[in-house]
Parts: C-alpha cells; structure tokens; sequence
C-alpha cells in the first residue's frame, strides 16, 4: 500500500515537493484554490538576478508532476486528526486520507492600497511590481504611456510597523533592480530612481546586479523612504522623500511610480492552519518546530511546512525548502508505517 | 485622480458623532480674529436645526496654544483640559464639541496618554480636585465643531439658499481644502476620513454642490507653528510654508479655500497680503487673492446669510469675486460698517492685493 | 513694496527635476565611475582635507546627482589630491579622475 | 544610560514618541521645518536614541530643537511609530528645566513666549486676547487688522461677539473665580514655576549680555541670525 501525502498549495513549493514526494514512492494529491497551478510564479515575468522566463521555470516545474493527482479550485472543507493519519474533506467533495500533510500555502502580496499616502487605486500612475510584471507579460498597461521619469518604492508593506508588517520581505530590493533594468531596457532614455532604506541584495549575483543597474543603467538609487505622494496638475506625480544621505528633504516629478508591495502571510493558508490548529508566530507566519535543524517540521506530528508558509523565501530558497520537506515527510512515514518500506523501495528502483 | 479610491479610504474611516446634546467649547484664535463664525455655528445648529448645543461662560483656553509654543507643562494644559471635561459633566452632558483643532488634537492626544499610563491620569485627576474641587470626568463622544457640520451638511443642503455653483457659468466652484495638522495627523482614526484624505470638509464641500480639487501640498501645514509666528524674528518659516502651498495650488485655479481649524484661515489670508505687498505676487484673478473661508462661514453663505453678517469684512482678501460668483447680492456700501449701519470708517486699501 | 521686517526663506530642498543630464552624461563620458558610487563615505572618512574643511566627495557625489553641482564644487575645492581615497574606494572608482573631471565639467558654472 | 537621557526619559512624551529609529527619514521629507531652517528631524531623534551624553546636552544648548513647528506631520508617516514631534517637545521641556534654552539665539525667545502667553492664560483666560494682538507688532495682520484695532468694541459688536461681556460668548469676560483656579493650576502643576525659572534665566542672560529687559526683549523678538537658513 501506498503512503497518501496531501500538499495544500499549488505553487512552486507544492510542485515541487509534489514531485520530489512521488519519485519517492508516495501517492500525493496536490490541492490548489485558483484556477491554475503556479502561484505567483504565474504571474510573474522574468527572474532575478539573472532574468530568466519565468513561464519556463514553472513549465518546468510542471513538468514533474505527471501522476500527480491535483484539483485547481479546490481548497480544504474540513480536517480531522485520526491516530495516524488525517481524515481530509475537500471542497470538492473528495475525501483524502492523508498519512502526512504538508503545507504550501505561500504568501499574498501587501494591498498597496493600504499605504494610503502613497495613493495606489487613487493616483492615475501609481502602480505595483505585480502590475508591472503584468505589463510585462502582456506588453500594455494604460497607466504606462511612455514614461519619462519612473521611481521604484522599497518596502511597501515591509519593515512598517503602521502597516503592521515589521519583517523584510527579503525579496523587493532585488526585484526593484530588476524591474528598474527592465524599465531602462524598455524605455532608454527615461530616468529611474529607486527609493531604499537599506538595499539587501543578499544573494549570488545580485550585487552584480545592482552594480550593472548603477553602472550600465544610470540607475539612480536614493537613501530615504518615500513619505508621500501625490497628483500634480498635468497628471505626473509628486513624491516626497528625504535623501538620507544628503539629510535634506526632496521632492521629484514622476510619470511612473512602482510601489514594491511585500509579502504577507496568506489569508487562506491562515484558515487551513487553523483547521489544524497550527501555531503561527507574531509576524503570521507558521511556526516550526524548530528553526534551524527542521524548519520544515510544524510542532504536528505529520503536518509539514515549506515555502513562504513560513516566511518570506526567494524563488530557490523555497524549491530547496520545498525538497528538504519532501525528505523529511519521507523519514517521518518510513518511521510510523515501515510496513511500506518494501513497496516504496520497488518504486525508487522504477526512476 | 480616481474618485472611487478615496471613496474606499473614506469608508474605512467613518467616526460615530452623535446627533444632539453638545457641551461647546470655544477658540482663542476663533474667537479673536472670527468671532462671527463662532455665533453662526450656534446659529445654525441652535436655530436652524434645533440641535442643543449648550455654553457656559466658565469655560476657557485649554492651554493648547502656550502648551504648544513650550511655555506650561504638559501636567498644566491636562490639568486645564480636565477642568474643561469636568464642566462638562457638571452641566449634564457627555458630548464634548470643540470650536479650536489645536484643542481638539491635544484632547485626544490628553485621552491617549491617560489611556497608556493610568497613573497620569490619577495625578491629574488629584490636581484638578486639589486646585478646583471638580470631578474628574471624560467625555463619552469627542469631537470637532466641523465634525458636527459635516454630520448636518445635508440638512444644511436641504435649507440652502445658494450652491457652491458658479451662476454665470452653471458650473459647480473649485474648492481646495485645507485641514488643520493637529484634526486627525496625529490619531488618523479620530478624523472623518483619515489622516491622509479627511473627508469633513470635503463632504460639506460635495454637499452643497462645490468640487473639491486635490494638489501636491493639500496636506502640508500652514506654517503657524506657534513660536514660529508669535517671534517676529521666526515669521519667515510661517510665511514660506504658507508661500509653498499657494505655488503649489496656483495651476489648479481655486475658487475659494475652506479651512476647518483657527489659525490657517488666519494665515493663509493674511500671508497672501505679506506676498502681495512685498512681492506683488497675487493667486487670485487680476489681482485678488483666493478667499480663504472657515466651515462656518461657507454653511453661512450657502443657506443665505448676510456676508457681512459672517464677517466676511474682516478677511484681507476680498470676496467679492466669490460672491458675485455665487450670485450672492451684498451691500458694498454696508461692508464695513457697525452695528445698526454705525459709521466706524474703514480699512487703508492695499497697495497691491485688491 | 512693504517692508513687515520679514520674508520668504530661501528652500532647501531637493528638486531631482532640476539635475542637468546632459551635462551628467558629459562628465559620465569623462570618468564613467561617477555612477558606481553607492555612498558608503569611505573616501570622505580617509580623507585629509575633509578633516580642515567641508570637503567631502561622498556628499559631492550625491549633490551632483541632486542638481546641485555648485554646491558640489564648494565641497571638493580644498582638495589636495593626495589619492587616499583612491586606495579606500570598494568600488575601484578612479577618485582623482573623478574629481577633475567634476571641475572640469561643471568647473564654468 | 546617562543622566540626560534618564531625565529625558521621565516625560511621557518622549516615553511615548520613541521607538526604535531606522532612518529612513520620512519625518523630514514632510517637516515645514527641514526645508527652511538647516534642520532634520532624523537626525534628532537619532541622537536621543544613541544615548549619547554630549551630544545631548549639545543638542539642548542648540538652536536646532527650536525650529520645529509642532504641526506632527511627522507622527502620521514614521513606520516605526515614533513621534518625532513629541520628542522634540520633552526636549524643549528639559532644555528649559536645565536653563540651557538660553544658550541659543531660538532657545532665547521662550523669555518671550512664555511671558506673553501665560499671562495672556492667568489675565484673560484665553491664549490670545484682541487687545493685546497690536497692529504695530503684527503689521502682516493687515490693513484690515489696523482697521478692527481701532474699532474692536464696535466690529465685535457688529459680528456677535461678546468682548469683555458678561455671560457667554465669544471674547467674554471669563469670570475672576475661573481665572483663579486657572491660576491654582498653574502653581500646583509647575506653569508658575517654570514662568519664573524662564524669566530668572532670561534676565540672567540679560545682565551678563549687559543689555536691559527691554532691549534684551527686542533683540529675542526681532533678531534671525541668517545662519539659521540655507544658503
């Protein structure tokens, strides 16, 4: 018999860890709310820091998932604890009996909206990164109309304490340089600003990445939190910061400002955890049970974690979480059913 | 500019002001350079609407001003303030509606730090029985006398008599508005519509037929600043801060200001005469300047009260255009004079703003 | 005019929409560098003229930048040229370079 | 933790306007003040946070925390909730207390400010009284000011006021009794105290400057020392 592991989360943590599960030699059934697999990768367009497609990172993706069973706008209806396994009510009607569940619920994006002095949904120009990967992707977005002058806003619902986000979303200062590149790439002669209050370009390559911006790019990046916005008579925007560097007040007309909305725990994910009574800490991300040795166990026995679920990740971090998990659900049912050892072997031997 | 936006924003910011029973609290610079604004709210709410909005001449300054130019502690202005709630109860009531925005934010900001530290609270309660042998009270609802009028602006809109509407063109008059720092900056939640877009004055303004016009320094302050105006020597900060919000409002071409706090109808006025004498600079049309009314004066206007009446002689830059904008007929020749048409000359005209 | 013993106060702030690109692009052409600074002030804390006077080329940089070159040439005219900020700078920029080619550029303003 | 800061922390202002400071300087890209005196706010509330005793003290013997405006346009938009404004306010209060407000040019003018508004509050009742707001001392008041001085009785009565009436109304006489426990308050909460330290300290200020009150008074009202502002 076949070990069941449930995945709540279509994004790239559950297909990955989907198909890292089943070369294993389990029997995953992977539950997505949307309509289509692929989170947030499926909205995005390229990837820093070295800009590649993201429809082609998640193809591939999806490419190992063949055998996987998965239901799109399915969510979990009700979950019950049975003496080893959970006995899992699907939206769908379906009931799965799950040896071991593992959580990929990601993140949602900040609601730009609710920096209100920034004047998303208010300002004609102001838009996300979101929009802007979307413009990317599609190629028209009638907010950008040739724009001369664009600024990029770090942390926007990130490390903001009035927004009630104290933590680093870990992943917009790289993606404004990115984003600001792209910018220049389509618009060469525009200037861009990017307004930072610590630039934490932590990863391989990307302060290569923000050197290329600065040198190749004529990026220009300003030390100072962008304190306000507004609509000046033709349209262009006002933005208020101060250049920290300077210790002066500044002011600049914009036709474009891009607002880096940051990650926040996910709504749904939260009422999944809750099915499970799964602790989540005071930032809203799930607990685990321990950070450093097993951050991908949650304090359940058989309920594991990967992915945003427990915090802001970049792209590999959470593909790595997202296998680490699929090893450690795999020691924790060879632990509690070794009678399905023997079969698991026949199937590690197949791939 | 996307109308439905700010409409989210206002939505989430809907404070609860009750309907009737106020204990009212007046303004030191209100009532000093204003006064017939103060009288047309009581008129207004008292007469015209039947609303009991109750007085008592015992009441005072709460201190905000000395408070803010650093002069009294800060145990002093909350000892003062809880005379004035103390009052409050004595009379009966437990709705508190207050004329001056420098008051209204130091109440809350009083209330707030009673909240987080308790133990002020007592010592402030001890003072007040010690030094005026008065119960310590709070009021049950806080608010701003323009907070009351936007809670009435559509009774007042059913009794107009005139519309923010330009006659000869039929087209309805831009209005910029212009929020006291202290209303909501400090505690967003206090103020009808947020910190970032208040809503109190812009309804009044939607209310009687007017269009508000947003611009870059809508939110930045006068420039009053306390000892910045009261020292001479300091009068550059207040005038340049004035200065930058005209630059800034010139290319959308107001028709008039509304204001909801004491001090900056005060300035915003009086700086465009500082501007026009000594620069020759004017925002208004050939020459004039953009009338820079209270919340009190433009209900006064829209259900037919006497210019002169609200004491629209008493700002430096004309309203005429204004009035003559809003079809409102007016005595030129009445401007300026006493009570019972008493003969008390009038004002030097001005060199550069007519 | 009248005379009230007061008046508008000069402003300080910072107006990016008044940074001269073409003449950028003309000092960018001389010493292309200018762009890698990232204002970590290595060079302003090494340096020996900054510790007589306002010299500072971290904060000339950033004037340039904001549309401020005379302001900029004011903090770099005590310059010795001794070099030392030449060795500190983590992004290799040609310091003496730049700073010529800073006076030359905006030197006639 | 110093002496000055410990002081510092005892005002509930500073207790609640100060949380951990990132810098990020949105306080003074909003600050009146920072775009027309050589003023940051940052930078202050910087300074408290470090703890630092000399600069401190430095910064209580400045004219630097006089420039602001007290507008708290800074309290809406810091991300770390602090209050830059109500910092700025314990420190006035400490550089008082300290008599070190007489050490700058700004700092000075609280003999002033002090004298005027608090017997404005104990003589009136009210911050600001008509008859004590001069045409001569405020000539950007307006020709129409100059007008209204001359005929104050009469434009009050014209416009429903109440000047020096008995009852309510606007500008009323606000009666002896309410007056003296206006008065009870300040000498039971220290406003009497402070009225005299300040003035002590001024006219000590005065006498080693070798000026009268007088023209000590007119240098404090009419005196800007351009270094104040940008050039």
């Amino acid at each position: 018999m076949k070990n069941n592991v449930l995945i709540v989360g279509g994004g790239p943590a559950g297909l990955e860890a989907s198909s890292q599960l089943q070369r294993l030699g389990y029997n995953v059934i992977l539950i997505e709310r949307s309509t289509a697999l692929g989170g947030h990768l499926a909205k995005w367009d390229r990837l820093f820091p070295s800009g590649v497609s993201a429809r082609e990172t998640l193809k591939s993706l999806m490419g190992h998932i063949e055998g996987v069973k998965y239901f799109t706008d399915t969510e979990v209806q009700s979950i019950n604890r049975l003496e080893k396994s959970y006995n899992v009510i699907l939206s769908n009607g379906i009931t799965v009996l799950a040896d071991a569940v593992l959580m990929t619920t990601g993140f949602d994006l900040f609601k730009a909206s609710r920096k209100e002095e920034y004047g998303y949904g208010i300002y004609n120009r102001v838009i996300t990164n979101a929009d802007l990967e979307a413009y990317f992707r599609n190629g028209s977005d009638p907010r950008i109309d040739n724009p001369k002058r664009i600024g990029f806003v770090h942390c926007v619902g990130s490390r903001d304490e009035k927004a009630g986000c104290r933590s680093c979303s870990k992943v917009c200062c790289a993606t404004a340089v990115k984003q600001a590149m792209e910018m220049k790439q389509a618009f060469p002669d525009a200037d861009v600003f990017c307004f930072y209050m610590d630039l934490r370009l932590f990863g391989r390559h990307y302060e290569d990445m923000y050197l290329s911006a600065q040198r190749d790019y004529g990026i220009r990046f300003i030390r100072g939190r962008v304190a306000e916005v507004a609509e000046n008579a033709d349209g262009s925007l006002q933005v208020k910061a101060e250049d920290t560097v300077a210790s002066k007040p500044l002011k600049a007309s914009l036709d474009l400002l891009v607002l880096m909305a940051g990650m926040r725990p996910s709504v749904s994910g939260r009422r999944v955890g809750d099915l499970l009574e799964m602790p989540v800490e005071e930032d809203g991300y799930f607990s685990v049970k321990e950070g450093i040795v097993s951050g991908q166990k949650s304090p359940h026995p058989g309920i594991f974690l990967a992915g945003a679920a427990t915090g802001p990740k970049t792209l590999p971090d959470t593909l790595a979480d997202a296998r680490a998990a699929a090893v450690m659900i795999d020691q924790y049912l060879s632990d509690v059913f070794p009678e399905a050892k023997h079969y698991k072997n026949l199937v590690r031997e197949l791939w | 500019m996307i109308y439905e936006g700010k409409q989210k924003i206002w939505a989430d910011y809907q404070k609860e002001i009750p309907d009737d029973h106020y204990f009212y609290v007046r303004s030191c610079i209100r009532q000093s350079f204003f006064p017939a604004s103060e009288a047309t709210f009581l008129d207004i709410t008292r007469n015209r609407l039947g609303k009991d909005i109750f007085e008592t001449e015992h009441h005072t300054t709460c201190g905000g001003i000395a408070y803010h130019s650093d002069t009294i502690p800060q145990e002093t202005v909350m000892t003062i303030i809880a005379r004035q709630f103390a009052l409050m109860a004595k009379n009966g009531y437990e709705n508190y509606v207050c004329s001056c925005i420098t008051s209204f934010g130091l109440y809350c900001e009083t209330m707030e730090t009673w909240r987080e530290f308790p133990e002020l609270e007592a010592k402030i309660r001890e003072n007040l029985w010690k030094t005026c042998k008065l119960d310590f009270a709070k009021p049950k609802y806080l608010i701003h006398a323009s907070d009351l009028i936007y809670k009435y602006r559509n009774l007042i809109a059913k009794q107009a008599v005139h519309k923010l509407v330009n006659v000869h063109t039929g087209q309805p008059l831009k209005v910029v508005e212009h929020i006291g720092c202290h209303y909501s900056k400090m505690f967003p939640s206090k103020g009808v519509g947020g910190a970032e877009y208040p809503y109190v004055l812009v309804g009044m303004i939607e209310a009687w037929g007017g269009e508000i016009v947003d611009y870059p320094e809508r939110r930045h302050c006068c420039g009053f600043g306390f000892r910045q105006y009261f020292i001479k020597g300091n009068r550059g900060y207040s005038l340049s801060n004035t200065h930058k919000k005209f630059e800034s409002m010139e290319p959308f071409h107001p028709d008039f200001i509304i204001t909801n706090c004491p001090g900056c109808p005060y300035f915003m006025d009086r700086w465009q005469y500082v501007i026009a004498e000594s620069t020759g600079k004017t925002y208004g049309q050939d020459g004039h300047g953009i009338p820079v009314l209270t919340y009190e004066e433009v209900a006064g206007l829209v259900m037919g009260y006497d210019p002169w009446d609200l004491g629209l002689q008493t700002h430096q830059v004309g309203v005429e255009p204004l009035l003559d904008k809003m079809g409102i007929e007016y005595d030129p020749e009445k401007k300026y004079q006493g009570k019972g048409g008493k003969d008390i000359g009038r004002p030097e005209p001005c060199a550069c703003l007519k | 005019m009248v005379d009230f013993g007061f008046g508008l106060v000069p402003s300080s702030r910072i107006n990016l929409d008044l940074f001269d690109k073409e003449r950028y692009e003309e000092l960018a052409s001389m010493e292309p560098d200018v762009r890698k600074c990232m204002s970590c002030g290595s060079c302003t804390a090494v340096c020996t003229a900054g510790k007589y006077s306002a010299t500072s080329l971290r904060e000339a940089i950033e004037c340039i930048h904001n549309g401020q070159p005379d302001k900029a040439l004011g903090m770099l005219k005590s310059c010795q040229f001794c070099g030392k900020c030449t060795m500190v700078c983590p992004r290799g920029i040609n310091t003496r370079h730049l700073i010529l080619s800073i006076n030359k550029t905006y030197g006639e303003l | 933790m110093g002496r000055l800061y410990d002081l510092l922390m005892k005002d509930y202002r500073l207790r609640e306007g100060l949380n951990a400071c990132i810098n990020c300087g949105t306080c003074t890209a909003v600050c009146p003040a920072a775009e027309f005196y050589r003023y940051d706010p940052r930078r202050i509330v910087d300074i408290v946070q470090s703890k630092d005793e000399e600069e401190i003290e430095k910064l209580l013997k400045s004219d630097t925390i006089w420039y602001c405006g007290e507008c708290m346009s800074c309290v809406t938009r810091c991300p770390r909730k602090n209050a830059a404004g109500l910092i700025i306010m314990a420190l006035r209060n400490l550089s008082i207390e300290l008599g070190y407000f007489v050490e700058s040019e700004k700092g000075r003018q609280q003999f002033l400010l002090t004298k005027d508004l608090c017997s404005n509050v104990l003589d009136y009742g009210y911050c600001v009284y008509p008859r004590r707001f001069d045409y001569a001392g405020h000539p950007e008041a307006g020709r129409v000011w100059e007008w209204e001085e001359k005929h104050l009785d009469d434009v009050f009565e014209r416009l429903g006021g109440n000047l020096d009436g008995s009852g309510p109304g606007a500008m009323r006489r606000i009666p002896q009794e309410d007056r003296d426990q206006l008065k009870a308050i300040f000498d039971e909460t220290g406003a009497t105290e402070r009225m005299e330290k300040v003035r002590a300290a001024g006219l000590k200020k005065a006498a080693e400057l070798g000026m009268t009150e007088e023209e000590f008074s007119r240098m404090v009202y009419f005196t800007s020392d351009p270094k104040h502002l940008n050039h």
